[in-house]
This record gives C-alpha cells, structure tokens and sequence, in this order.
C-alpha cells in the first residue's frame, strides 16, 4: 500500500506540524504589520526580532529535551543564570567579552549537563530533576546579582540588536546561526537520531543497543548551552543582569508552549526545534497584538490568556474529523 | 538472605517506602532545626505548621489526582486565587445570606476553572500542561478585570476566618480537620472506588482503560474538576487565615504542590502513588520552607539549599527502577 | 551428536531471579552456525528470559557466556549488539514514530562527516526490506503507520541490516500471517544456509517441524532436554514442555445449527470509511465465527465498529434483532448489550502493565464488583481468584505487576478480564498469539464451552490451523469486504490462503446457508 | 537628542520637588500639544498596579490633562523586561511624545532610553526607578522609607536593646535592598544592640504572614517589627499568636491602618509609611511639562505619604468601606492631583 505513495508525502508528512506552526504565525503577524501604525518598516521589525528571537532561542533548546520524552524546567532559570553572568563577564575590550561569552555559554552548558547526569545516573524523572534544579540556578543568579545590575559590551550589544546593512534584524542572522550550528548538526547527527528515538520508545531504544545514557546527557548539555545563549542575548538587550525568578518562570513555561504551538508532541519522538521558533514568534506576536488593538489596559490580561488559550487549542480541529477513537489514546 | 531481600524488594516495590523514609527526612529536618533553637520541636510550633501545610494540603490532593493521570496542573496560583476572590465577593454581593453561600461558591467557581482544564485536556486533547497554563492566565485576567471593574468585596466572612484559624477541638487547628476530611475522602476515593482504580488506570495506560469500557475523558474530567475545587478550597482557607483575599495569593503554591506530591512518591508520569505519600510530602516540604526562612539563611542560601534538599531525597528514595524490558 | 559444528554461543548454568521467582535456574544453552536452533517450552518456562541474558538486556545472577570458545559478558544491549547478536525480541523493539529507514539503521547508521548519511541509510533499508521479503514497505514510512506484521518484518529487517552472526527471533512469526511465515521461513533457511546461528523461539509446532535443526525444551526455567529436530514426536516433545500430553488440539465442533435460529447479532450493510464496505453478517448464540483474510483486510476495524470505538459507521447491527447504535465500549459492555473485545496488542490495548494481575483482571467488570462506585474488594478477590484457577494463569500472588508475567500469561489476564463481565457477544482479535501449545488448547475448548453457554463467539486469527480447528464458519476479508465465507469441508488451508489473496472472485457459487 | 542639562530652579517646585541639592535639571525643546502618551507597565496582577492604571486612566480624563493629550494608550507586558522594552521600542517607533513606564528591571532601560532620546520622546520611569542620572525620574525616596521606618521604630521602643523582627520584600529587587538598608542604617546605628531577625515576605500578605507566624513560633517574642509590605498579613500573624501588641512601622495598605486604628487601645503602634499608586499621575503630569519645554528636575522626590499612631482617622487617611488591598494615599494637593480614593476604586463598594 504504502509503496504507492512517494517520497513527499511522508516529507510533507514528517514536516506537517512545523508548516502549521508557520502558517499561524505568517497570519498573526500579518495582522500585527497590518494594523500597525508604521507597518512593515526596519525598527519595527527589529523590535519584533529583539524580543522574538530570546523566546525562540529558549524554545529551541526546551525542544531538545522534549524529543526525548523528557522536559527542562530549568532553562528559564539557566536564561536567568546566564543573564547575571553575562552582566559580569561579556564586558570590556571585545576580545574580553568574547572570552566571557564562551565562559557563559560554558557555564550553561554545565548546568545542563548536571541536569543530565541526574537524570541518568540518578534515575529520577527529568520534570522533577530539573525542577529542583531550576531552584538552585535560580538561588545562584540571585548570588550573582542580590540587585539588578551590571553591564555588557556595547558595541557587540548594539551590533546584536541592531539592523544589519540590508535591514534584516542581526538578531535573526544570530537565530539562523544557532539553527545551523547547533540544532541541524544535532538534528543530523547519530545522537540526535538517537533522542528522537528515545522519545519515541526509550525500551526499544534500549533493546536495539543504543547508548541512551551518553544521548541523554548530550541533550541535556545542549538545552542549557541553548538557554545559555538566550540568557546571553538577553543582557544585549537590558545591557544588565538581573536574578529574577518571575522571568525564569515566563520563559520555562512559555519555551513549553512555543514548544507544542511549533508542533513537537510532549511525549517526544517526533517534532523540531524549527517548529518551535515559529511557535515562539507565534506567542510573542500574540503580546504585540496588544499594541496594535485598542484595548482596555484590564482587559489586556484576559485578552492574552484567551488567544493563548485558543492558540493551544487549534490542534483540537483535527479532532472532529477523527474516525477511529483510538487515535485519540495514543 | 533471601527473605531480606525479598522483604526489601516488597519495601521497594510498595508505596510504603517513600512514605517511611520522607517520614524519616520529617524527623531528621526536626533535628536539625532544633540545634538552631529548640523551639522547632515545641508542639505550638509544630500545629502551627501543620495549621499552615494544610492549605498546601489541599492544593496538593487536587495535584496529586492530576498527576495520577498523567497530567500535571498549573493553574493552580490563579484558582486559588479566584477561590478566594469569588468567595469574598459572593458574600459582598448577597449581603448576609451571601456568608452562607461564600465557601460553595468560591469551590464552585473554582471547580468551573477545572471543569474548562478538563474540557482541554480530555475532550480537546491539548496537553494539561499547556492547557492549564493557558486557563491560569484566563483566571487572572478575569481577576484582574474583576478588582478593577467592580470592586469586589474581598474580606473573609467570620465563618472562613473560624475554619482556617480556628482550634475547636482538642486545640487542633481546624484548618488541620479540614486536611484530615479532603485527605480520608481522597483515600477512600482511590483505593476503594471504581473511580480510583479509573484513576489509576488512566495514569498506567488510557488506551487500555478506555477499551476496558471506561469513559476515561469522562474520568480525567472530573480528576480536574475536583482539582479546581481544591485549589479554590485552599484559597478559602487561605483568605480565611489572611482575612481577606488578595491578587495572586496562589503564587506560592504552584511548585511547592507538585514537589510535595512527588516527594511522596507519585509517579510525576502518572499511574502510581499514595496520598499518605503526598501527605508526608506537604509536612515535608511545609517544614523545609519555614526552617528555612526562619533560619536566616541568605536568599541564595535558601534557594540552593531548598533545591538540593529536594534532589537529595528523591536520590535517597525516589529513584525510578530501571525499566525492566 | 547433534552438530557437529563448534557451538557459536554457549550459555552454561544461567540462573535469573526475580525477587521469589526463578525464572532461570541451571539453564544450559548451545547454538552452532548454519542450524536453526529451536527453543520449547510453555509460557513462563523462560525462554524469553534466556535470550534476554544472550543479548545483555537483563545481567544473569549466576552462570557463564562463551562467545567463540570465549567468556563473555554483556552489561547493555549494544555490546551484545557489537558482538554480532541480533535479536528479535517478543515485544517489538522498533521506535513507532521514527520512520522505517531510521528504525533499521538505528544502532549503527551510515554516517558522512559524523551526520547519519540519509541517502545511504535509505539504500540499506531497501536492502534489508527487499531480504526480509517486504519491498512493498517505504522507507520513509513511520513505522506506526503500519499494520502489526508490517512491522515484524521491519523488525526482522533491522537484524538483519546488522549483519548479525546470531540471529535470534523470539516469536517474530506471532504475528505474520501464513503467506508473510512463507517468506520469512525462505529467508531463515537462506541464512541458515549461508552459515548463520539461528535460534528460533515459537509456539507454533508445524513452523518448528519446518525449519528446525535442533531444539531444545526448557520448563520452569530449567533446562529439560535438547535433541535433533524430527528425532522427537510431536506428543513427546508438548509432554516434554508441559508435563502432560496433550490429546486433540482442537475440541469436537458440534453440528451445524440450523439457519432459522435467530442470530444474536447481526450487520447489515455495514461501512465505515474506505475501511469497511457492506459487511453483513449474523452470528448465531452458540457459533463460533472465524474472521479469516490476511492481516490487515479489515477484520479489526469491524470489530472495532461493533464495540463502538469508530465514529461514522454506516448501516445495522442488529442485537437479537433489535437494532442498536454501540456508543463506546462503556455502552457496549453495558450487561444488555454484552459485548466483549479482546484486543490483539495487550501490552498497548489490553493491559495496564505496572497494575495488579487483580487491577486488570477486575477492571473490565468492575460495575459488578461495585455498589455504588464503592469497590466490594471480597468480591473482587474471589472473582479475580476464580479466573486465575479457571485460565491456570501463571501467578503466585494476584497483587503482583502484570507486566511481570510471561507473554502468555499476560495474554490469559486480557481474556480472563473480559470473561469475567459475562459476554454474550465475544470478539476475539487474535487471542493465542504467543501462548503456549498447552494453554492454547485450554482457550480453545474455553471458546467452545462458552459458545455451548450460547455465547456468540468471533474469533479474528491469523493462524489458519486455528481458524479451520476452532470455527464454524469462517468469513474471508480482503480490502473490507467478505469475499468469502467458508464452512464444513469447505474449510481448508488452501481455501482460506486462496481467498485471502483473492484468488477466486467467483461469489455467486456461495452456498446461501453459510453466509445466512 | 535628549535633553539639555540647564540650572535650575524649576517648573513648579512644590509638585515637581527635586531630589536633593545636587539634581540636575533638564530641558527638552518645546513641543506643541496635544501629546500622544503611551504608560508601559509591566506586571499586573496585584491591586496596587490595578489602583495605578485605573488612577493614570482617571487622571487623563481630567479637565488639565484632556487638553493636553491626543492619546492615552496604556499596556501591561506582564513581568518579561524584554517584552516591556519592545512595546517601549513600538511606541518610540511610532511616534509617540511621551513614555511613562514602571519598569520591570530599571537596570535594563539604558538602550531604550537612549533610543527614545535619539527619537526625542520623554521618558519617565517611575516607582520602580534606575541606578542613573541620565532620565527624568519619579519616586519616592526608597531608602528613606527604611529609615524613617527605622527611626519609628526606635522612637516608639524607648530601649536600644531587644529583638526586632525585619519582614523584607521581593528578592532580586533595588526597592527591597533600598528600603532594608535605610532600615539597617538606623537600627544598627552605633549604640544601638538589636538582635535583629529577618524573614522574606514578598511584599505579600500570605507570605509576611506565614514568615511571621513562624518567627513568632520559634522566637516567641518581639520588640518591635518592620514590614516593607503585607503589612497586613503582618499583623495579622501577630494578633494569631496573641502576641503582644508592639510598634510596627509598615507599609499604607488599607488593611493595616484599619488594624492599626481597631487595636489600638491594645497597644498596637503604628507607622503607615507607603508607595503610592498616584505616582502615576505625577509622572504624567511632569512628562507633559517636560513637552512643552519647561525646566524639571531630573529626579524628581514625592513627598511619602504616612501616617503614624494615634493619628488614623477613617475616611481621612483610612477608609473603613474600601478593601483591604487599597493603597490609601492618592491625593497630592500640592500637584493639584485630587483623585478621591472613592473615585479610584468603584464608589459602590461593599466592604465592611
Ligand atoms: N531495561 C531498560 N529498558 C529501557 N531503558 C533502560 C533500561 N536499562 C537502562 N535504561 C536506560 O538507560 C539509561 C542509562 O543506562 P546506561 O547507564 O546503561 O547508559 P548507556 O546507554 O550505557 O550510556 P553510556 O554508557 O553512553 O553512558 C537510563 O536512562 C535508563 O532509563
Ligand atoms: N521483570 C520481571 N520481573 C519479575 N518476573 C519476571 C520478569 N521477567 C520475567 N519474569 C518471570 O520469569 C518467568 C519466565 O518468563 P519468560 O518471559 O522468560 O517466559 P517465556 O518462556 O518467554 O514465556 P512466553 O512463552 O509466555 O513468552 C515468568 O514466570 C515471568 O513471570
Ligand atoms: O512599589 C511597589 C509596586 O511596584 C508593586 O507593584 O506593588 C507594591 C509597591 O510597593
Ligand atoms: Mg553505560
Ligand atoms: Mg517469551
């Protein structure tokens, strides 16, 4: 049977929810330019990207664990974490900042690779482990930085966020660069096959002599590097640190609801980093839109709940042309 | 030899053992405390505590229900939140019958949160960890417009003020009989009703329990129904201990619940766990954050100590099995 | 005296306990290149935990491994993976949402400059889809887009893309259906004859009588006997496995019942999707109806569209003539309509593994063991008793986990939970797969009392013997329609392979009274 | 752009009081009127940020300010700073003259600031304000609430001995490091011998009050007690555990000085020294002289409003009717800013 049908389609198939997720933000921020006062022009679409790009980032490294099955509850905290390091680190001469970058980026990528061995080799859920951990980030950012403070290097701050020469936000070029630098060799790789199988079915990995171990504490190790670097983009647009568990908090959940917005199934096995950006734009242009309707400023809140609320639903569609409900327990 | 290990695997294997060993944890936190001043171990003290677990108590059955299923509910700050907001109201708006119908209400609306989690999650089929974050920013926006907008009465009736400060018996803090009720009724709910072995079998595996001819969506809703109830009931008894309710008076809940629940050695994916683990696991946690505030440690202090406490324990006793394949 | 080849893996006094049961005890093995080593036994004797100890998923207490002469030990899957053992394991060990390429390739894919080289991948897959005999599976597939025997042959595919030097497939033809059995049985025997070690692990006797060099009988987890494959009759070696022999398979059928007695129930017209065309059937109390074809031709989505769980369905099903609307499977267990379903995937549809033997044996019929919503836990232990001395499931103590039974005794606890709400209806979905010979006859003669009690039986197989042993007639499926209905002497192998492949297509000679 | 640093005095120094001797004073070209203004907050969800928005809604529909404005628009971003600096970023980009805003982290607004000055848009942060003398600000003098809290406390106490119980804000935040210095710089004057315990109460009534309830339990008895805020649930713990009444200085919820006022025969001393929400207006007000070119001062200090034992007076400084949560002091008559606090929240209010 299968054999009739080509290549594509299971391209298109395997691809299915990152195209959604593209669509739903294509629209919401078609709407946003459109209403917008000044539209599609470079500053506003710079300071889409500015904000935007830090959700993704975030996203991009909760994706990882999710394939697996798994879930960090602590990328916000390490965001936070980097944040406050970065506010000490990436300041001075720009070879000095870039010797902070790699000592922030270094500093993340440790917090996830705790975050891993726990999980391996202390056998305990990865929801609960980085829960727990996520505290401690948190309790050393706020060490860190008992107050908000801090600088960063400005002229790599301003070139970040900043336009670059053809009006594309330097944000983006940065997202793009993470995409192929960390998430498509991962994606490619033996190990991120190997997540992705986990996800699916952590026995059978197991049984087919996979080293899921090694995968895990790999995936891991990347999501805190990822969060890391969000943490880091962030001091280029505060020009500071600042230990707040309120800002861990937003964006540990919201990197979750990019997450499944960007259409990567929280049972793991199947999804993409890809999708989750766009799922992460999607939600932050669900924020402007405050700007451009005239809203009651108390109904704001309610407003964003609800969208929110509707966005997570849209999935729910598929539901009425379900034949066989069995589909529904999978 | 055999019979050792045979007696160990049964503790291993069972529900008892996270409760014995977070018992012991209870006790050697006491201890500990009590070099710092011996006042930790002084039965005002001690109620006091357990006067205040409650209302985590309450939060953290709705929770555990929740996460039996293999869910996980993070609504919980706004529904406690409008528990205690739609109580106070109630009793502002119907004046002095409004007092009688105060408590219901506030459960009943917290309930109707619930009932639209479940909803989403059973019937939409959106994760609950999605779908209930999204209802917790609904609940607060509806509480934001609601003190904005009109001004609601937010002072707690007599009645709650008795109920979550009061000691009429035995010198026994109501709110602690309050927990006792939720708690018996939980457990009567899970071991000797059909529902509870629903429960369960959702968690373990919905597909089977569903063509086992269950409604399980119909199950899982009530298991958020019944959450919402609680959260709001705990915003009740929180207005009642504060006198009056607040915006965002559930902030502090949300994480210490589901800490707790799987201190107590609920599976956080569902299918496995014992409310007296989860009961275990609130006092746990209850006596970890007070001695720890009390004790002065810096923030930083406090928070890293707070988190490793809590992976050391579950290092100690929560530690999955390896899947047997 | 049985090969005269040096043994390629020796396993020498094994001994695996968990906690009180021993599943291995004294447990001696030995398999030589270029034989199909053949492993007996009844469920819960242990053989799948043998081979668990081969390939390193579980550490023995006690006893050693000799690869090639030398003492090995496997602490993970891979290493025994690396050493060039390949193993089909009973319960699937393929990555559902992974697609069929990536599932082959998993352990060790072709890689260009350190990423998995897709191009590549894919031509290996073709490779070791077109050995397995499935070169009608794309490779871009995801694996749970496939039928169950879809995927054992991808299963059987993955080993062999590993270039094993053992090859061990414990119960991978459980599954497959006599034509799928066919292909693979070509390939073993190529295999076997190009010098691989082979050891083979099922419950059906004539695919042993085939393909078997060597067999060895283990019960109680021990080892009982080892001999050249045909030196044994059949009786002797089913007494070597269960202690007993066993008399008929299959018990008598009785007469056919005349057409005019009222069916219990009844489809008309029945169509849902593009899955099932204008199925009418009626099956009388007392019948046992076989849903014949290959796997795959409909079969379990009409018995899903009985037991209410597909939505649209089209046309009557009429229950003791009255005609009912089945809402869920709550509705249909309800005790007027009587409806049973026993799915063929217990692991994913049957059971809730880490639950009590207990839990699932009572969870289908828990409205009778309750007042109210409140549990009658007496009852309920009687009950749950009573099934298991009724089934002889394998179970020293009911509160244990059911995933800690063997593969057949699990199987036993998804027919025990339905038989204890009473059915008057019974769908069966391929019931005996990966039960032992003993037990198999047990559910057999279980079916015929329990249509004897005016039960209506449909039993769904994809084991012919079965079909043509156990049923009084039997309804042939091919791309959701019956082609064919087969009855009395009509009812042979060759009748049911033709038509399930569709051979003959000429419907008008369908004797009236079968299909009636 | 931004604006020029010129010398004083300034526009209206009753209103817009400068800080200290050594402000700044800055000037930005003339603009004509009406302005469009845009207030970007951060968080909502506590009633004092409700009292804010409703107060800044309120104030832009009186008579002065209606003249002067074209727009009024108000968003809440909730607590991501990123997400505040864009809508700040949005409204710089489209042309707005003026943005108040309550910061999320006041440290993170240097680069939108100086974008809003290469654009030549006002910018006033207030409450929650920044380590700097680059912008126009408003605020109460943080610092000096601790330490006038401080110096209350010690007043009422007549010993330079004893136990004092500090209830202390949101960590992480300048505002609770502020006001417990100013605190500590008092209380730990030379001479002085407090044993001094601190707890975390978030600035929130549930937590102050557990926090209390326990330091009560294990220390048994206190001398005297500041709370930065939840002053109520403060309170209220001691009054559970029949402490003895002590003086507390703490922060202007309506709770606390019903409290205050209810227990006061029972010794119950207080101090109500708060931040208020008509900050907002305050801002408001200065942004649109900021516009049209007059001199301010850069910092620019809000008298703090408080209230101290035996002076509470229903309906004066206190409102009996109104909730609990209601931050009391909204009137700043040298402002000529005299919102009623019966105007603020909804008039038909039942409390009781
Ligand atoms: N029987 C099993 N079934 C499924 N998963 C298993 C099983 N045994 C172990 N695992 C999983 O394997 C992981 C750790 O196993 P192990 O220490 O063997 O890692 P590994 O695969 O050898 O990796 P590495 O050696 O590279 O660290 C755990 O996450 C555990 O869940
Ligand atoms: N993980 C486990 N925990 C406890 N007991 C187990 C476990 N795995 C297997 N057993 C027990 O070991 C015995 C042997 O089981 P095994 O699966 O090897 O049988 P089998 O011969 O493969 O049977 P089948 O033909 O039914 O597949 C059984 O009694 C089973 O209950
Ligand atoms: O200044 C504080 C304000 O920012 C916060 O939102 O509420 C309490 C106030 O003291
Ligand atoms: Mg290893
Ligand atoms: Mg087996």
């Amino acid at each position: 049977m299968s054999s009739k049908r080509s290549d594509w389609y299971f391209r298109l198939r395997e691809h299915r929810a990152t195209l959604i997720a593209v669509a739903l933000f294509a629209v919401l921020f078609a709407v946003y330019i459109a209403k917008h006062q000044i539209g599609w022009t470079v500053p506003v679409l710079t300071t889409a990207a500015n904000k935007g790009v830090l959700l993704a980032v975030v996203a991009m490294a909760q994706t990882l664990p999710v394939l697996t099955g798994g879930i960090d509850l602590s990328v916000g905290m390490v965001f936070v974490l980097a944040n406050c390091l970065a506010s000490y680190l990436v300041v001075g001469t720009p070879l000095q900042a870039a010797g902070g970058v790699v000592v922030v980026l270094a500093a993340g990528a440790l917090c996830g690779f705790l975050n891993g061995l726990i999980i391996v080799y202390g056998r305990l859920q990865p929801i609960i482990t980085t829960l727990a951990t996520g505290i401690v980030y948190y309790g050393l950012a706020l060490g860190l930085r008992p107050v908000p403070g801090g600088d960063v290097q400005a002229g790599l701050a301003d070139a970040l966020t900043g336009a670059l020469p053809g009006g594309v936000p330097a944000m983006i070029a940065v997202l793009c660069a993470t995409v192929v630098l960390v998430w498509l060799p991962y994606r490619r790789s033996v190990l991120g096959r190997a997540a992705l199988a986990i996800g699916s079915s952590e026995a059978a990995t197991y049984m087919s002599g996979v080293a899921i171990g090694r995968t895990k504490i790999v995936t891991y190790t990347l999501a805190g590097l990822l969060a890391a670097v969000g943490g880091l983009l962030l001091t280029f647009v505060t020009f500071s640190g600042e230990a707040s568990s309120a800002i861990g908090g937003v964006y540990t959940l919201n990197s979750i609801a990019a997450v499944v917005i960007g259409g990567t199934v929280l049972s793991g096995g199947a999804g993409s980093a890809i999708g989750s950006i766009f799922g992460a734009f999607a939600l932050r242009t669900i924020g402007d839109l405050l700007f451009v309707f005239d809203l009651e400023p108390l109904w704001q809140p309610l407003f964003q709940g609800v969208i929110l609320l509707t966005a997570v639903s849209f999935g729910a569609v598929r539901l009425l042309k379900l034949q066989n409900r069995l589909d529904l327990y999978r | 030899m055999t019979r050792m290990s045979s007696l160990a695997l049964r503790l291993r294997s069972s529900e008892h053992l996270p409760v014995a060993a977070g018992a012991a944890c209870t006790l050697a936190l006491l201890l500990f405390g009590s070099l710092y001043s011996s006042n930790f171990l002084s039965p005002d003290y001690l109620l006091l505590q357990l006067q205040i677990a409650s209302f985590l108590g309450v939060v953290a059955t709705g929770a555990m229900l929740v996460i039996l299923l293999g869910g996980i509910d993070l609504s919980v700050p706004w529904v406690v939140t409008v528990g205690g907001m739609m109580s106070t109201a109630a009793a502002g708006w119907w004046g002095e019958s409004g007092a009688v119908f105060a408590i219901p209400f506030g459960i009943l609306c917290g309930a109707a949160l619930g009932l639209l989690n479940g909803i989403g999650v059973a019937y939409l089929r959106v994760p609950s960890m999605i779908f209930t974050l999204g209802i917790n920013a609904v609940a607060q926006g509806l509480i934001v417009l609601q003190t904005g907008g009109f001004a609601p009465q937010d002072r707690a009736t007599p009645a709650m003020h008795l109920i979550a400060t009061g000691r009429s018996w035995f010198g026994l803090p109501n709110a602690l009989l309050v927990w006792a009720v939720v708690g018996a009724g939980t457990m009567f709910l899970l071991h000797r009703t059909t529902l509870g072995r629903s429960i369960y079998a959702i968690g373990n595996r919905e597909r089977a329990a569903y063509l086992s001819g269950v409604n399980t969506r119909f199950v899982t809703l009530l298991c958020f129904v019944i959450a919402g109830a609680c959260s709001a009931a705990a915003g009740v008894l929180l207005t009642g201990y504060s006198t009056k309710a607040y915006q965002a008076m559930g902030d502090a809940y949300q994480l210490p619940a589901i800490a707790a629940v799987v201190l107590g050695g609920t599976n956080i994916l569902g299918g496995r766990g014992s409310h007296l683990g989860t009961v275990v696991g609130v006092v746990l946690i209850t006596l970890l954050q007070s001695i720890l505030s009390v004790m002065q440690i810096s923030e930083m202090g406090r928070q890293v100590t707070y988190g490793v406490v809590i992976i050391g324990m579950l290092l100690i006793y929560g530690r999955g099995r390896r899947h047997s394949a | 005296m049985q090969n005269a080849r040096e043994p390629v893996l020796q396993l020498v006094d094994i001994a695996k306990r968990y906690g009180g049961v021993r599943a291995l005890e004294r447990a001696q093995f030995a398999c030589a290149p270029g034989r199909v080593h053949a492993l007996l036994g009844e469920n819960g004797a242990g053989k799948s935990t043998l081979i668990k100890v081969m390939t390193g998923v579980v550490q023995p207490d006690e006893g050693r491994i000799l690869l090639e002469g030398a003492e090995r030990r496997f602490a993970h899957p891979k290493e025994a993976v690396a050493a060039g053992i390949a193993c089909i394991f009973q319960e699937l060990s393929l990555m559902p949402s992974l697609s069929v390429a990536d599932n082959i390739c998993i352990t060790d894919p072709p890689t260009r400059f350190g990423l998995v080289d897709r191009r590549a991948q894919r031509r290996i897959a073709e490779a070791a889809l077109a050995r397995a005999g499935a070169e009608d599976i794309h490779p871009l597939a995801p694996v749970e887009s496939l039928t169950l025997s879809r995927r054992q042959l991808v299963e059987i595919a993955k080993a062999l893309a590993r270039q094993p030097k053992i090859l061990i497939l414990d119960e991978a033809t459980s599954a497959l259906t006599a034509a799928d059995v066919l292909r693979v049985f070509t390939l073993l025997k190529r295999l076997r004859s190009e010098g691989m070690a082979i050891v083979y692990i099922s419950h059906r006797m004539n695919e042993i009588a085939e393909l078997a060099d060597d067999c060895s009988v283990f019960r109680n987890g021990s080892h009982v006997a080892t001999f050249a494959a045909g030196s044994r009759s059949d009786a002797e070696v089913v007494e070597m496995m269960i202690g007993r022999n066993i008399e008929h398979a299959f018990p008598p059928k009785p007469a056919p019942r005349p057409a005019t007695a009222a069916p219990a129930l009844e489809t008309r017209g029945l169509s849902w999707s593009n899955r099932l065309h204008a199925i009418d059937m009626a099956v009388r109390p007392g019948e046992i109806v076989g849903l014949g074809g290959l796997d795959g031709q409909g079969q379990r989505e009409f018995f899903l569209a009985l037991f209410g769980v597909l939505r649209g369905v089209r046309g009557e099903v009429l229950l003791d003539g009255r005609p009912i609307e089945v809402q869920s499977p709550k509705h249909a267990k309800r005790p007027e309509l009587g409806i049973a379903l026993v799915p063929e995937d217990r692991k994913t549809d049957g059971l809730m593994l880490p639950m009590s033997v207990n839990d699932n044996l009572g969870y289908a019929s828990l409205d009778r063991l309750s007042r109210a919503g409140v549990l009658r836990r007496d009852d309920e232990s009687a009950a749950v008793a009573g099934m298991v001395r009724r089934l002889s499931i394998k179970v020293a103590d009911p509160g244990v986990a059911v995933g800690t039974l063997s593969g057949g005794n699990q199987q036993k606890v998804v027919i025990g939970k339905w038989l204890l709400n009473a059915p008057r209806i019974l769908l069966l979905s391929d019931p005996t797969r990966g039960i032992d010979v003993g037990t198999k006859q047990e559910i057999y003669a279980l079916l015929r009392k329990l249509a004897e009690e005016g039960v209506a039986v449909l039993l769904y197989s994809t084991d012919y013997a079965e079909l043509i042993g156990c049923c009084d007639r039997v309804a042939v499926f091919y791309d959701g329609r019956i082609v064919r209905w087969l009855a009395g002497p009509e009812l042979t192998e060759h009748a049911l392979v033709a038509t399930a492949l569709n051979l003959e297509t000429d419907l008008e000679t369908q004797p009236e009274n079968i299909a009636a | 752009a931004g604006p020029s640093v010129v010398s004083g005095p300034g526009e209206n120094p009753g209103c817009f009081k400068p800080w200290d001797a050594n402000t700044k004073y800055f000037q930005w070209p003339a603009k004509k009127g009406p302005y469009r203004m845009a207030l970007a907050n951060g968080f909502v969800g506590n009633t004092w940020r409700i009292q804010m928005i409703k107060m800044a809604k309120a104030y832009a529909a009186t008579p002065e300010m209606k003249a002067q404005l074209k727009e009024f628009k108000i968003v809440s971003t909730g607590t991501d700073v990123a997400a505040q600096i864009a809508a700040m970023d949005n409204f710089i980009n489209s042309g707005y003259d003026a943005i108040i805003t309550l910061a999320v982290n006041p440290a993170a607004f240097a680069p939108v600031i100086r974008r809003a000055n290469a654009a030549g848009v006002v910018v006033v942060p207030f409450d929650n304000v920044l380590d700097t003398d680059q912008v126009m600000m408003v605020n109460e003098d943080q610092t000096s609430i601790g330490s006038q809290s401080g110096e209350w406390v010690l007043k009422n106490l007549k010993a330079k001995t004893g136990k004092l119980l500090e209830v202390r804000g949101l960590p992480g935040n300048s505002v609770d490091r502020d006001r417990h210095l100013g605190f500590r710089k008092v209380a730990e004057a030379p001479g002085n011998k407090f044993e001094i315990v601190e707890v975390v109460g978030n600035w929130d009534d549930g937590t102050a009050q557990k926090a209390v309830a326990d330091a009560v339990s294990v220390h048994k008895k206190f001398d005297g007690m500041f709370v930065q805020a939840g002053s109520t649930g403060a309170v209220r713990a001691l009054i559970d555990a029949k402490h003895p009444m002590i003086p507390v200085a703490g922060a202007d919820e309506n709770g606390f000085r019903k409290l205050c006022a209810a227990n006061a025969k029972d010794g119950l001393l207080c101090a109500s020294i708060g931040q208020s929400p008509g900050l907002v207006a305050i801002s408001m007000k200065a942004a649109v002289a900021a516009l049209q070119g007059k001199v301010m001062p850069q910092m620019i200090s809000v008298p703090i409003p408080q209230a101290t034992h035996p002076n509470f007076k229903a309906g004066e400084n206190f409102y009996p009717d109104l909730t609990d949560n209601f931050f009391t002091t909204n009137e700043f008559p040298a402002c000529d800013v005299n919102l009623k606090a019966t105007d603020i929240m909804s008039k038909d209010e039942k409390n009781n």
